[in-house]
């Protein structure tokens, strides 16, 4: 059996987005900033996708800029906000110990250009609260930056909340919702988001196209500068196949989320309770307030990358801790700031689920991942000194 | 698998020489937890020949086949030409690490040295301390 | 008739491409930096076609860095040749005037940030010489950067002698080939380049995708900051469908170059020789160092946008000047470079054909071309005070 | 065309009253070449009424379009409503236009204004100078 359970490090393609994007190559194939039929006819493709990504969000298409992925809004966001804040003085910027690099390694750039970063701590449970980020906002804070969910625990944050504070701290909201866009509802308005990055790979459309949502008052910072494509604040022949396609896997989530998500968070709790039968485990992340795909476990005594290979041996497709750190010995920086001691998150395995999964798969997970953990555990020197009492189990 | 080579495949799902010497001859553990690799390798020695060897490992595949293949090239071998194991060799019997998974191998090359000096150290057997370089830290896993 | 003549601004995908890009939506969906079968087979295929893209440059598979397009290689290229030059306090870049704007932009963007730019002059004919780079370099020079083939008038530039200038002088080149790639010969070596960008969608591959040439001992800078693919020089998940797509258009058009130019340049000089006929016109760009596929025009009495509107009634798409200075009101800063006054710079057309161009659409071309542009004049006052007398004729 | 309005392209395809009138009464050019938008409009007037107009356009299709169109409004109009004209009628009956296009439209309103106010001139009647601005330079085509 081969069963694709790494949805949050990319999804597979959706029919429908695939529809989509073949007659952009075939036949809308014209560049949308000229002037003939085909490339008008391009051009017209293009605002279509665009008013679609804005009803998804709640917002007007002309608060929609096209970017070639998610880690490029959240840069592009970031980077407008500290712009933004410079011209007033204001160099303090407030995250979370938790958010992806694409904000981190933004900040820390900001960071050697003399921007001051407070990345706010983050409950066991992967929750940071209003409460917090109140608290953390200064007189000089010019952006408050908190993901909507997290990419590894799958914790869903307060966002409309957050967003609150910050509207009435008169402080601009950023929030990476590459993990909740087509699988949470949004709607920006409602939830007081000022800026907002969605990655087309991780709702079955496609990958290298994303979207930041701008509201209209926030003048973005270029960061690819060139031609005057998306009023002028990302310069580049657009990706006309990409971003019909995003458009149409976006509102087809959309239109589906409430099904999919009362399927997929089924799948997710047999999952979970199944594998927490296993000893010495633990689930990463809130109870409650999680992504419907989201299953991540700490399993002690065993090490993630050898637990992956035996799975991916069984046909299981899974990760431990995020995608892109793999290959990176530390262990996951968010499994750190939930308080995993190292030990502990090295033992990490992240399922990621979405609807196509069935619950024929979730029996195979159930079924060959408990003796994969105990032959792992059975060849360890640490499970060994568990056991024996040398050492006293963490979880 | 792309990642690592069939060699490195071959000794991470069927791992030779897991498990534990109960009246081992010598022991060694090397790395830590903290770091996600632990090495603990057990020597029966009989006349300076290494009869058996066992080893347990937490850690990633190239960790485990690290491990394996390590053990494997000790096995039957002279005290004295174990000594000689070095990460090089164990890379290069596993047709090569990807660079940032070349720490395994040196684990693996400490695990033994460690198991000998405990072996050395146990018999009451002079040895040159500089053949065994500590391991104190974790910044050599970076490398 | 329906007649596709906007090739430099897109070019619409070969059947290769649409091939190459169909199983890495389907099958090989996964995320390159997943351990599992399913990333891997991903990362193998993304190898695969970096050793394609090295390959068809004359390079290795790890002096390229896949980006979303020839705007942001362009962009990195000199923001990183900046960072250097800026370390050992070599602030003076040279450049030409007629560059795409992913170069002037940027450009501008370094002089509001210390940075002294060059820009050299155009000759009439589209060309910029080794001896004009050679005089422009000075002790603080660091980069050096002259594109391959202009977008709008098709000129070629010396590449390999401008780069054995700045190999002799020690300062960086980087050369804009986004015209160049798939349509002309490049060996990186052998010409001397440092830095190159090009960009899919110019050579019959997809949008959204481009790739930068680094020599490796060039440290790139990060323009998007994230997660570690591409050697931690540019963050976000790897467009794998399109990048593979990109090296199979790439391979398709480096292996067919040859017939390709022959069969496309013949058509164009036969174009060229036919729309000569009309009375004051004049071609743009070199007779012999041209691209094969560009035909640019100047027009003398009438104005380009009504002139491409009137032609695509007739089915023909072509452009006047770049596609994305369209909807702009200034004429085409590549013309004025060239010394063609405004309101000559206003009548220009493009048409830039590929292989899939055919005899009988030339045929057409020479067609409805003249009456459309006997029309606007007869229509135009400017025409009727050349005609009178009232104003002398520039071309 | 996403880029122009039906209107518009009907318009710029199908031209009204394009041409010249050897024996106008009066006759107004702007714009400039350097712009990229010329508009010569003539005017034949009999008894302050405007019977026939013609005009000459180097221009992109707005142009075009916006001359056929403000053409069209004031023909068979007395002198004094086609001093009411403006650019946003122009730009009304046309179902709109690009924002970076409306000045086409400007330059419409004040084609056939330069042209009322030669008739105005040759004919010697008197008027508020400031009815006519001035089109000295091409800032306002930015808008
Ligand atoms: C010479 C040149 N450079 C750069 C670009 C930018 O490429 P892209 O639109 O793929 O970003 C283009 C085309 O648009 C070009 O013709
Ligand atoms: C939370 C989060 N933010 C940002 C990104 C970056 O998106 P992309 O890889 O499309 O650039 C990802 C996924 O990779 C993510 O999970």
């Amino acid at each position: 059996m081969q069963v694709y359970a790494d949805n949050a490090a990319t999804t597979k393609m959706s029919r429908t987005a695939i529809a989509a994007m073949l007659p952009c190559m075939e036949t809308t194939y014209g560049n949308p900033s000229s002037l003939h039929t085909v490339g008008q006819r391009a051009a017209e493709a293009l605002l279509a996708a665009r008013e679609t990504v804005a009803d998804c969000l709640g917002c007007e298409a002309r608060e929609i800029t096209f970017t070639s992925g998610g880690s490029e809004a959240d840069n592009q966001a970031i980077l407008t906000a500290a712009h933004l804040g410079e011209a007033k003085g204001k160099k303090h910027i407030i995250s979370t110990a938790f958010e992806h690099h694409a904000v981190l390694h933004t900040l820390k750039k900001l960071e050697k250009q003399g921007f001051t970063v407070t990345l706010l701590d983050v409950h066991e449970n992967g929750m940071v609260t209003p409460e917090q980020v109140a608290a953390a906002i200064r007189e000089d804070t010019c952006l408050v930056t908190v993901m909507y969910a997290n990419n590894e625990i799958g914790s869903i944050m307060p966002i409309a909340e957050i967003g609150a504070v910050c509207r009435a701290k008169g402080v601009l909201f950023h929030t990476d919702a590459v993990q909740a866009a087509g699988h949470l509802h949004i709607n920006v308005q409602e939830q007081n988001i000022d800026m907002l990055s969605l990655s087309g790979h991780k709702f079955h459309g496609p990958k290298g196209v994303g979207a930041l949502y701008a509201r209209k008052q926030i003048p973005l910072s270029t960061l690819i500068e060139g031609g005057a494509q998306e009023r002028g604040k990302r310069a580049g022949t657009e990706n006309l196949p990409a971003i019909v396609s995003m458009a149409a896997a976006l509102r087809e989530a959309c239109d589906h989320m409430e099904e999919n998500a009362a399927k997929v968070s089924a799948l997710r709790d047999k999952l979970i309770a199944g594998l927490s039968q296993i000893p010495h485990s633990a689930v990463n992340g809130d109870g409650k307030h999680r992504l419907p795909g989201n299953v991540s476990f700490c399993f002690e005594g065993i090490e993630g990358e050898s637990l992956l290979l035996l799975l991916d041996e069984k046909g299981i497709c899974a990760s431990s801790g995020s995608a892109c750190t793999s290959g990176s010995l530390d262990p996951s920086h968010v499994l750190l700031a939930i308080g995993r001691p190292h030990e502990v998150a090295h033992g990490s395995l992240r399922l990621s689920l979405s609807e196509e999964n069935t619950e024929a798969e979730i029996d195979y997970l159930l079924r060959e991942i408990p003796p994969v953990v105990a032959y792992l555990r059975e060849m360890s020197p640490v499970w060994k000194d568990l056991v024996s009492g040398k050492k006293s189990f963490l979880l | 698998m792309a990642l690592y080579s069939e060699k490195v495949m071959d000794h991470f799902l069927h791992p030779r020489n897991v498990g534990e010497i109960a009246d081992a001859d010598g022991v060694g553990e090397v790395g830590n937890a903290v770091c996600g690799d632990i090495m603990k390798i057990y020597l029966k020695i009989d006349n300076d020949v290494i009869t058996d060897v066992k080893f347990n490992t937490f850690g990633c595949g190239s960790a485990i086949a690290s491990s394996s293949m390590a053990t494997e090239m000790i096995k039957g071998k002279p005290v004295s030409q174990a000594m000689e194991l070095t990460n090089k060799a164990v890379v290069t019997a596993l047709d090569g690490l990807p660079a940032h998974k070349l720490h395994c191998s040196v684990l693996a090359e400490e695990a033994v040295k460690a198991a000998l000096k405990d072996y050395y150290d146990k018999n009451h057997i002079a040895y040159d301390p500089k053949q065994f370089p500590d391991c104190p830290s974790c910044a050599h896993c970076a490398g």
